[in-house]
């Protein structure tokens, strides 16, 4: 445990100011989880007091099943090459989460694409609606209940003879009538 | 009605002969280029098949009037120009209009293409061709006046304005002006570099930055015109040096064809010779921004220009 | 409606100066920048949903399509990404392979970008020179991995396959013959005086700010600020391998093109070392049968050290056979949209390509 | 009666006609000011020939009124100019108000100008050119009526100054010379400057603010730009050219009957000044936003190539000035000819709001492209010819190498905004703003293609200028003036065959004009300027595809430091620092005009008191 | 949750419906040249149309990361007289170099449409051809056809330098024969062309006329 001594101190100054929990996952990583109303504030204070001032990243995933949005902070301190995940989890229905583009700049782009993607909603964002997509009117495709495949097919043409999950062998084979040669059966996918 | 006849057709030989030498000349630099660049390049009649794959495009687009009529303005200009420059001297096929025309009148002559196909550009409305337009009228500020200073010192030092009376003394004496002044050469053959538009002086049509500049909207038969013209040009300017600072070709003593077909050698060995200046030093040099070309132009060839004049006025013997 | 004064200038997709399929909207006014906005999703494939409908080595072939000009940086990072999430070990040669993989990676990247760079300011040279060049080490790439251009040679547990014979001598032998062309392409580019001209005091990130704009790789150390996540978080062999990170002040294009000049070298170096030091044993740590093959439920953050930057995946799985979401990180989703918006305006029109290609904006990164 | 007296009388007796017909009939105001002043000319024309004089007495001093050669070159371009931009004004100023007040002082201006040039004692020249200040001031405030203090004063003041030079050079002459006729006072050598050099110099003032010679130019771009466009063809065109006029003869006369080797320096001077109001000019123009702007900066310019070649005192040199004169009335007044019909039209002549109207307004375009070929001296036009001559004389009789390249600076210079102001107003994208723009009515254009016709006629046969400049250098006492019809050349021998270049490029003209039109002719289109290629995208309605702002930017960075030397920053800090110094005798100052004009006939009645004591 | 769902093996009647909306809508009716019926000059026309193609400088997509190496010194395009061209106006060839989203088909038409005839399509890639690997996309267009006339497709993925100088060489040997160029074809199938189109791209602002 005392190869993570800077990683426990970052965590544990983290606990006594919020009210979170969170783990050292490995080496120069630390998970934090929190509400979101606090993901702001804790993001400033670690910006501001401990020294995180690079956003590294932002996620979100859909986790569909316990009918919510998890937003990931990545933040990343360049003294000490630590680097906190800060976790929270918003419902899935009608989401919305704190706009942090006034901490770091960059994070506009970023909630810019989860406005468009999962349709979370930003309040206070300043950017023009279309950022990836454009005249998208179905949902956000991003959401896992978006369904890809059915959209492509019903959108776009498809030609013929791209018939999905097909062993190339086979269908050589059938159109041939030859028989596969015993190198190519030790390979099939059976 | 026989001397008519004889300068019609000359003129139509010039026309040809500054087409088809233009033309391959432009093939060459590719050539000479791709070789530089590790490539094998193009074969060098390729411009030859360009122009005839635009001039044989099935359609063209015009944005109106001015549009439609800018490579007029370049081919009047190529034209006129050409009519004016002796290509051999004393050959009677090639002297067309030389003693009609003086170096003020070439000075001018030579700008009025590049600013009808301006207008040209500007009339398509996009906003590329008039960036490209405010570039290149800007750089042309900057190269005239080292062109100019070269051109006042060859006017004083030999008493003419006229390009055919230079050649004439040049044969007289045997000495190529190059040698009786350098310092005009050296400043005519950097204003030289930015009359060509090659790298670093390629700031027109920079592609990185303007697209094409002044030629984005035009294709087909449009820029095919504009090719001719421009090899024309390329010819014209080529001749043009070689008449002023390099002795003009054609000073044989051989009768008949053989002295013409002579002194066409010697002439294409000059401007090849000439030419590669300009296209060796785009090779290896980037691209100027234009505040900074126009310095160029402002600083060395103009000082040289200035040192032209003195140079001049000194072997004049109107100073010293 | 109210028109606009400034002229609107598009750069791009279909323009000659731009880096890819992209679009910066410029507002001009003179020929200088009053205003820029960066458009993407040209290039948009959805490849972060397509791989939750692939199952994890299903997914190698289209994250390597991520970014075209440096694939293999990728593979890596995802493949490390899954390494952490199931606790799979490496071999050690299969480590230094990978070295040697991403860093020729650098190497053909860094040779393209000597020609973006020298072609945006018209020397176009140095750019077929370079990029000519930058097919020996897709010779390379081709005998170890029978590709081009994307390779997916290195998945989790190591590598597809070992080094083919004579691939050794032929990666000397092309380090040595790039070395020595690399000193003709800076002669040609870095000491001529018209580029020190044009690079001199364009697009000047500020060293104070960059940290906080998210400013990576090339770009941050040129500002004068070392940071390399080779040095910061060393992964595979960059532990044992001796070499420098280079760092330049200014912040300008000039900045960013010395460190590039000086990381190059540094390529070539680790790339030698690697070879000299290589071990030997097994390159791959074989996983189970891929169609059926789960990854434990759990969440990663991998990063690493790309030309243009920093490349981090966060890769969250639960446990199936499929991930449930990878999210790619680019330098250049920073650097081509909110860095990029902020440095060029008051710039003029004629270095918008120039930065561009300094920052290494690669389009397909941001848009995915 | 003299007919002379006859003429301007009718113009005095005309001026007030028009305004009491303005009073009541607003529809007729502008046809009767065209009528007489058409009448004047055509009188003018028929009944007085060249060596006309007319002498009387006035209150005790003796007065000459007569027309040389000389001045009736300026004859030509005064009344031809005059009549056309009456013509012009009809439509031009229809719909506006106070058109009594503009023709009243419009007619007064001509009579104000032909008298200048008719006298031939400097009584009468001080008087009419007085008149002509006066209601030409009347002209540059009538847009700004309520607002002269700000808009009119800089003209007010160098007019001012100008005309006390003039005054007292004038009485110098009165003291020195006892005569106050000018061919006597040239006889006895009173504009030389061996002699009292402050006559010359002070008569030189008087005349160069009038042309606008640096650095008394800074009133010129403002009053060009703020009078109506109709007068401003005759402000530039004309009334600038009674500078031009009066440097000539003062500097000829003086060049030709002196060593000039013993005044290089004066020839330095004034060849220098005009080299810099060229170049000044020129630079300022091309940054200018406002059409008209654009050409009052580039009249100045223009003016300085005229004052160029009267410094050389050469035969080409003064040819080239005298050609320069007339050739730039054509063009200038048909380009603010141009840029009145584009604001009459389009409401606006800034170039960042309007763009595109070729299509809308064909004739005018002709017109402008014509005269913008001429000015920026490109063959085969009328302008290159003057610049020609110029260039010419510089390199080869004046040896002023350096000025040449001024000179030719300024004249490549002038190729960027001749561009920029077809570009501004004609070329680039048609917007929705300029959709309901139509050509301007045939009264204004007809007197635009007169003078294009004049100008493209000029570039083949610039004789036919030439014999009335020839003649009119012979008045002022040159000898064997020569010329040719239609080609030109220098003193080394070197020609060039104007007709033969206009043949050669009319036939090339035509060939590759039929080729290119002919050739795939109904697989061409002609499309709008929405249909551009702009990197695949599609522009919002909003935004702007045409290069409007900071045109020449790149060329303002690198020559940076000529926009440095701004005249009128130096004239402002004059003021101020004259302001402080004088805050002693602030008192003085009443502000009231009476007490003004009571100071003025103090000073005159002193000056003609003691002139005598002051000036023996 | 969305799993791949199999598209199965089509019955006959869907493949001849197939066959009905991806026959070559480029007929004999929109070739201006047969071999058979071209004369002379347009004989030596095709032949420098053949010998000097200019491409549109526009990398639509990851294909185009080959172009480079295809123009530079080992593989020498030039050598063919293929050089880049800045604007769709003095354009011959067109490339779409890999799958193309929706949001560049709007582009890709309108560059397409400002070039002038005879105008040459080469589609990269196996994404070009049937969608390839981003079948499933909901960004990605799978069959360039039906959008836009093609006159050669370049399989593999990505294609080689080799084979991209082997699919210009197939270019030159059809517009010898007077078999490529498809513009008058998509002018006269513009209907057909159109609709599937504004199929794809919802929010259809070009303008009404078609640019040729």
């Amino acid at each position: 445990m005392s190869k993570l001594k800077k990683e426990n101190k970052v965590l544990d100054k983290l606990k006594s100011v919020f009210n979170l929990s969170g783990e050292v996952k490995r080496k120069q990583r630390i998970a934090v989880k929190s509400d979101s109303k606090h993901v702001s504030s804790i993001l400033l204070f670690l910006k501001n007091q401990q020294g995180f001032i690079h956003l590294n990243h932002i996620s979100c995933v859909d986790w569909i099943e316990e009918n919510e949005f998890e937003l990931v902070y990545i933040v990343w301190n360049p003294k000490t090459k630590l680097t906190v995940l800060v976790h929270t989890r918003i419902a899935r229905e009608n989401p919305v989460m704190e706009n942090i583009d006034t901490i770091w700049d960059q994070a506009n782009t970023y909630e810019r694409e989860f406005r468009e993607m999962f349709g979370i909603e930003f309040p206070g964002l300043v950017a023009p609606k279309e950022f990836i997509l454009e005249d998208w009117d179905d949902i956000p495709p991003m959401r896992k209940d978006f369904n890809s495949q059915a959209y492509a097919l019903e959108n776009f043409a498809t030609r013929p003879g791209r018939e999905d999950a097909q062993d190339v062998r086979e269908v050589i084979q059938k159109r041939s009538g030859e028989e596969l040669p015993d190198f190519a059966k030790k390979y099939s996918r059976d | 009605m026989e001397g008519i006849f004889i300068k019609i057709l000359g003129a139509f030989l010039t026309a040809i002969l500054a087409f088809v030498v233009g033309m391959l000349y432009g093939g060459l630099r590719r050539k000479v280029i791709a070789r530089a660049q590790n490539r094998v390049g193009p074969p060098i009649h390729q411009n030859f098949l360009d122009l005839m794959k635009l001039q044989a495009k099935r359609t063209n687009i015009a944005h109106g009037f001015m549009g439609h009529m800018a490579p007029v303005w370049i081919i009047i200009a190529a034209m006129t120009v050409l009519m004016f420059i002796p290509i051999l001297h004393g050959n009677l096929w090639f002297e067309n209009l030389t003693m009609k025309g003086d170096l003020i009148f070439l000075l001018y002559m030579m700008v009025f293409g590049s600013l009808g196909m301006a207008l040209g550009a500007g009339q398509s409305g996009n906003p590329n061709s008039a960036m490209g337009v405010s570039r290149g009228l800007a750089q042309l500020v900057g190269f005239e006046i080292p062109f100019f200073l070269a051109l006042i010192a060859l006017m004083i030092q030999f008493n003419t304005t006229s390009i055919a009376v230079l050649m004439d003394h040049q044969e007289a004496t045997g000495r190529w002006i190059i040698v009786d002044n350098p310092f005009a050469f050296i400043a005519a053959l950097l204003a030289s570099l930015g009359m060509f538009r090659y790298a670093p002086f390629d700031i027109v049509g920079a592609p990185a930055e303007l697209a094409s500049g002044p030629r984005s909207e035009f294709g087909g038969k449009y820029l095919g015109t504009m090719m001719t013209g421009g090899a024309v040009f390329a010819f014209i300017k080529l001749v043009m040096y070689v008449d002023l600072f390099l002795g003009g070709a054609g000073n044989n003593n051989l009768e008949g064809l053989a002295g013409t077909a002579l002194g066409l050698v010697e002439l294409l060995v000059k401007t090849f010779l000439l030419y590669m200046i300009p296209v060796f030093i785009g090779l290896v040099t980037p691209r100027f921004r234009t505040e900074q070309a126009i310095q160029f132009f402002w600083k060395w060839p103009t000082f040289f220009g200035i040192l032209a004049i003195v140079w001049a006025l000194y072997k004049n013997g109107t100073i010293g | 409606m109210i028109r606009e004064k400034e002229t609107t200038l598009y750069i791009g997709p279909q323009h000659p100066g731009i880096t890819g399929n992209m679009m910066i909207k410029l507002k001009v006014a003179g020929d200088t920048v009053v205003k820029a906005e960066t458009h993407v999703g040209y290039l948009h494939r959805a490849f972060e949903k397509l791989i939750e409908n692939r199952n994890w080595l299903q997914s190698f072939t289209l994250l390597c399509r991520f970014c075209v000009p440096e694939p293999d940086p990728m593979e890596l990072t995802f493949a490390r990404a899954v390494e952490e999430l199931e606790g799979r070990k490496v071999p050690e040669r299969a480590k230094y392979i990978r070295t040697i993989v991403s860093e020729l990676a650098r190497i053909q990247s860094f040779l393209l970008w000597y020609g973006g760079q020298s072609g945006s300011s018209g020397l176009y040279t140095v750019g077929q020179w370079s990029v000519g060049d930058r097919n020996y080490i897709l010779d390379l790439f081709e005998d170890l991995t029978g590709a081009r251009i994307y390779h997916m040679y290195m998945w989790p547990g190591g590598v597809r396959r070992d080094l083919p014979k004579g691939w050794i001598d032929k990666a000397y032998r092309t380090m040595d013959y790039l070395e020595g062309r690399l000193e003709t392409y800076n002669q040609l580019l870095f000491d001529n005086a018209i580029f020190q001209k044009r690079a001199q005091g364009v697009g000047i990130i500020p060293k104070d700010k960059a940290i906080e704009w998210g400013v990576v790789g090339a770009p941050l150390r040129g500002t004068g600020i070392k940071h390399d996540v080779r040095i910061d978080e060393p992964y595979e062999a960059y532990d044992k391998i001796d070499f420098v990170v280079p760092t330049f002040e200014g912040g300008d294009v000039w900045a960013r093109a010395m460190v590039r000049r000086e990381e190059i070298k540094q390529s070539i170096h680790i790339v030698r070392q690697a070879l000299d030091h290589l071990p030997g044993g097994s390159y791959y740590n074989r996983i189970p049968n891929p169609m059926k093959w789960t990854v434990p439920a759990g969440e990663a953050w991998v990063k690493t050290e790309s030309v243009r930057g920093e490349v981090g995946f966060y890769v969250a799985s639960d446990g199936s056979n499929k991930p449930r979401r990878v999210h790619l990180k680019g330098a250049a989703y920073t650097h081509g949209v909110s860095v990029l918006e902020k440095i060029l305006p008051g710039e003029n029109i004629a270095d918008v390509s120039f930065i561009l290609n300094s920052l290494g904006v690669c389009p397909p990164e941001i848009e995915r | 009666m003299e007919i002379i007296a006859i003429i301007l009388l009718i113009l005095l007796v005309g001026s007030f006609l028009t305004y009491f017909v303005d009073s009541f009939n607003k529809k007729w105001t502008g046809t009767t000011a065209f009528l007489i002043v058409l009448i004047t000319a055509g009188i003018f024309f028929t009944k007085i020939k060249s060596g006309y004089q007319f002498n009387f007495q006035l209150a005790g001093l003796d007065l000459q009124w007569g027309l040389t050669d000389y001045s009736y070159y300026f004859v030509y371009i005064i009344l031809g100019l005059s009549v056309l931009a009456l013509l012009y004004s009809i439509k031009y100023m229809e719909g506006k108000a106070r058109l009594g007040y503009f023709y009243g002082s419009f007619i007064l201006t001509v009579l104000g100008m032909l008298g200048v040039v008719i006298s031939q004692d400097f009584v009468s020249l001080f008087f009419f050119w007085e008149i002509m200040t006066w209601a030409s001031f009347l002209l540059v405030i009538y847009n700004a009526y309520y607002k002269i203090k700000t808009k009119g004063i800089k003209y007010m003041i160098f007019s001012a100054v100008g005309a006390y030079a003039m005054f007292t050079a004038i009485v110098f002459i009165h003291v020195h010379y006892d005569t106050l006729l000018i061919s006597e006072a040239i006889a006895k050598g009173a504009f030389n400057f061996e002699q009292y050099i402050y006559i010359p110099i002070f008569l030189l003032l008087g005349f160069g603010i009038k042309a606008a010679v640096m650095p008394f130019h800074v009133w010129a771009p403002p009053a060009y730009a703020k009078s109506p466009m109709s007068f401003t063809t005759i402000f530039s065109g004309a009334m600038s050219k009674m500078g031009v006029f009066g440097i000539g003869l003062v500097f000829t006369s003086f060049y030709l009957s002196s060593n000039p080797e013993n005044f290089f320096w004066v020839r330095t001077i004034l060849g220098w000044m005009g080299g810099i109001t060229a170049v000044m000019g020129t630079i300022y123009a091309l940054i200018q936003t406002d059409a008209k702007k654009l050409l009052a900066y580039s009249s100045v310019a223009q003016l300085g190539y005229i004052i160029v070649g009267l410094s050389t005192g050469t035969q080409l040199g003064v040819m080239a000035a005298l050609y320069l004169a007339v050739i730039h009335a054509v063009f200038k007044g048909a380009l603010f000819m141009v840029a009145g019909a584009v604001e009459k039209q389009a409401g606006t002549t800034d170039m960042t709001q309007i763009s595109g109207l070729i299509r809308k307004m064909p004739y005018t375009f002709v017109v402008a492209l014509v005269s913008i070929i001429a000015l920026a001296g490109v063959p085969p036009l009328g302008g290159f010819v003057g610049k020609w001559l110029l260039y010419e004389a510089l390199i080869t009789e004046s040896n002023n190498y350096i000025l040449v390249v001024v000179v030719f600076f300024s004249s490549t210079a002038a190729f960027m905004y001749s561009y920029r102001f077809l570009f501004g107003l004609f070329l680039g994208q048609e917007e929705k703003e300029t959709e309901h723009v139509k050509e301007a009515p045939a009264t204004m254009i007809i007197p635009m293609i007169i003078l294009a016709i004049i100008a493209t006629v000029a570039g083949a046969y610039p004789g036919l200028i030439f014999e009335p400049a020839a003649k009119a250098m012979q008045a002022i006492g040159f000898q064997d003036v020569t010329w040719q019809m239609s080609s030109l050349t220098n003193v080394w021998g070197d020609t060039t065959d104007l007709f033969l270049i206009a043949m050669l490029i009319f036939a090339v003209f035509i060939i590759s004009f039929v080729f290119l039109t002919l050739k795939g002719l109904k697989k061409t289109r002609y499309v709008g300027t929405k249909d551009i290629s702009t990197s695949g995208e599609l522009p919002k309605e909003w935004e702007n595809l045409t290069f409007q702002l900071d045109f020449f930017k790149p060329f303002e960075r690198a020559a940076a430091p000529l926009y440095k030397m701004d005249m009128n920053k130096i004239w402002k800090d004059l003021g101020k620092n004259l302001e402080a110094f004088f805050g002693f005798f602030r008192k003085i100052y009443t502000g009231n005009g009476q007490t003004y004009a009571l100071y003025i006939v103090i000073f005159l009645v002193v000056l003609l008191l003691f002139r005598d004591v002051l000036f023996s | 949750m969305s799993e791949i769902k199999s598209i199965g093996i089509p019955t006959p009647e869907e493949i001849k419906q197939a066959q009905i909306d991806f026959a070559p809508r480029c007929t004999s009716a929109g070739r201006v040249n047969d071999k058979e019926t071209q004369g002379m000059v347009e004989h030596i026309l095709n032949f420098a149309r053949k010998h000097s193609l200019f491409v549109v400088a526009y990398g639509t997509g990851c294909g185009a990361i080959e172009i480079p190496a295809t123009m530079t010194s080992r593989y020498d395009a030039e050598r063919f007289g293929i050089r880049g061209a800045a604007t769709p106006r003095q354009a011959d060839v067109m490339l779409i170099t890999g799958y193309l989203s929706t949001k560049t088909l709007k582009r890709v038409i309108r560059v397409y449409e400002q070039m002038q005839d005879p105008k040459y399509v080469i589609a990269f890639g196996s994404c070009a051809i049937n969608g390839g690997m981003y079948f499933d996309s909901y960004n990605t267009i799978n069959a360039l056809d039906r959008y836009l006339p093609v006159d050669v497709y370049i399989s593999g993925c990505m294609p080689r330098p080799e084979s991209v100088i082997k699919g210009f060489v197939k270019l030159q040997e059809l517009i010898k024969n007077g078999n490529a160029g498809n513009g008058e074809a998509y002018r006269s199938d513009l209907d057909w062309y159109r609709k599937n189109q504004q199929k794809v791209i919802k929010n259809w602002d070009f303008p009404d006329n078609y640019n040729w």
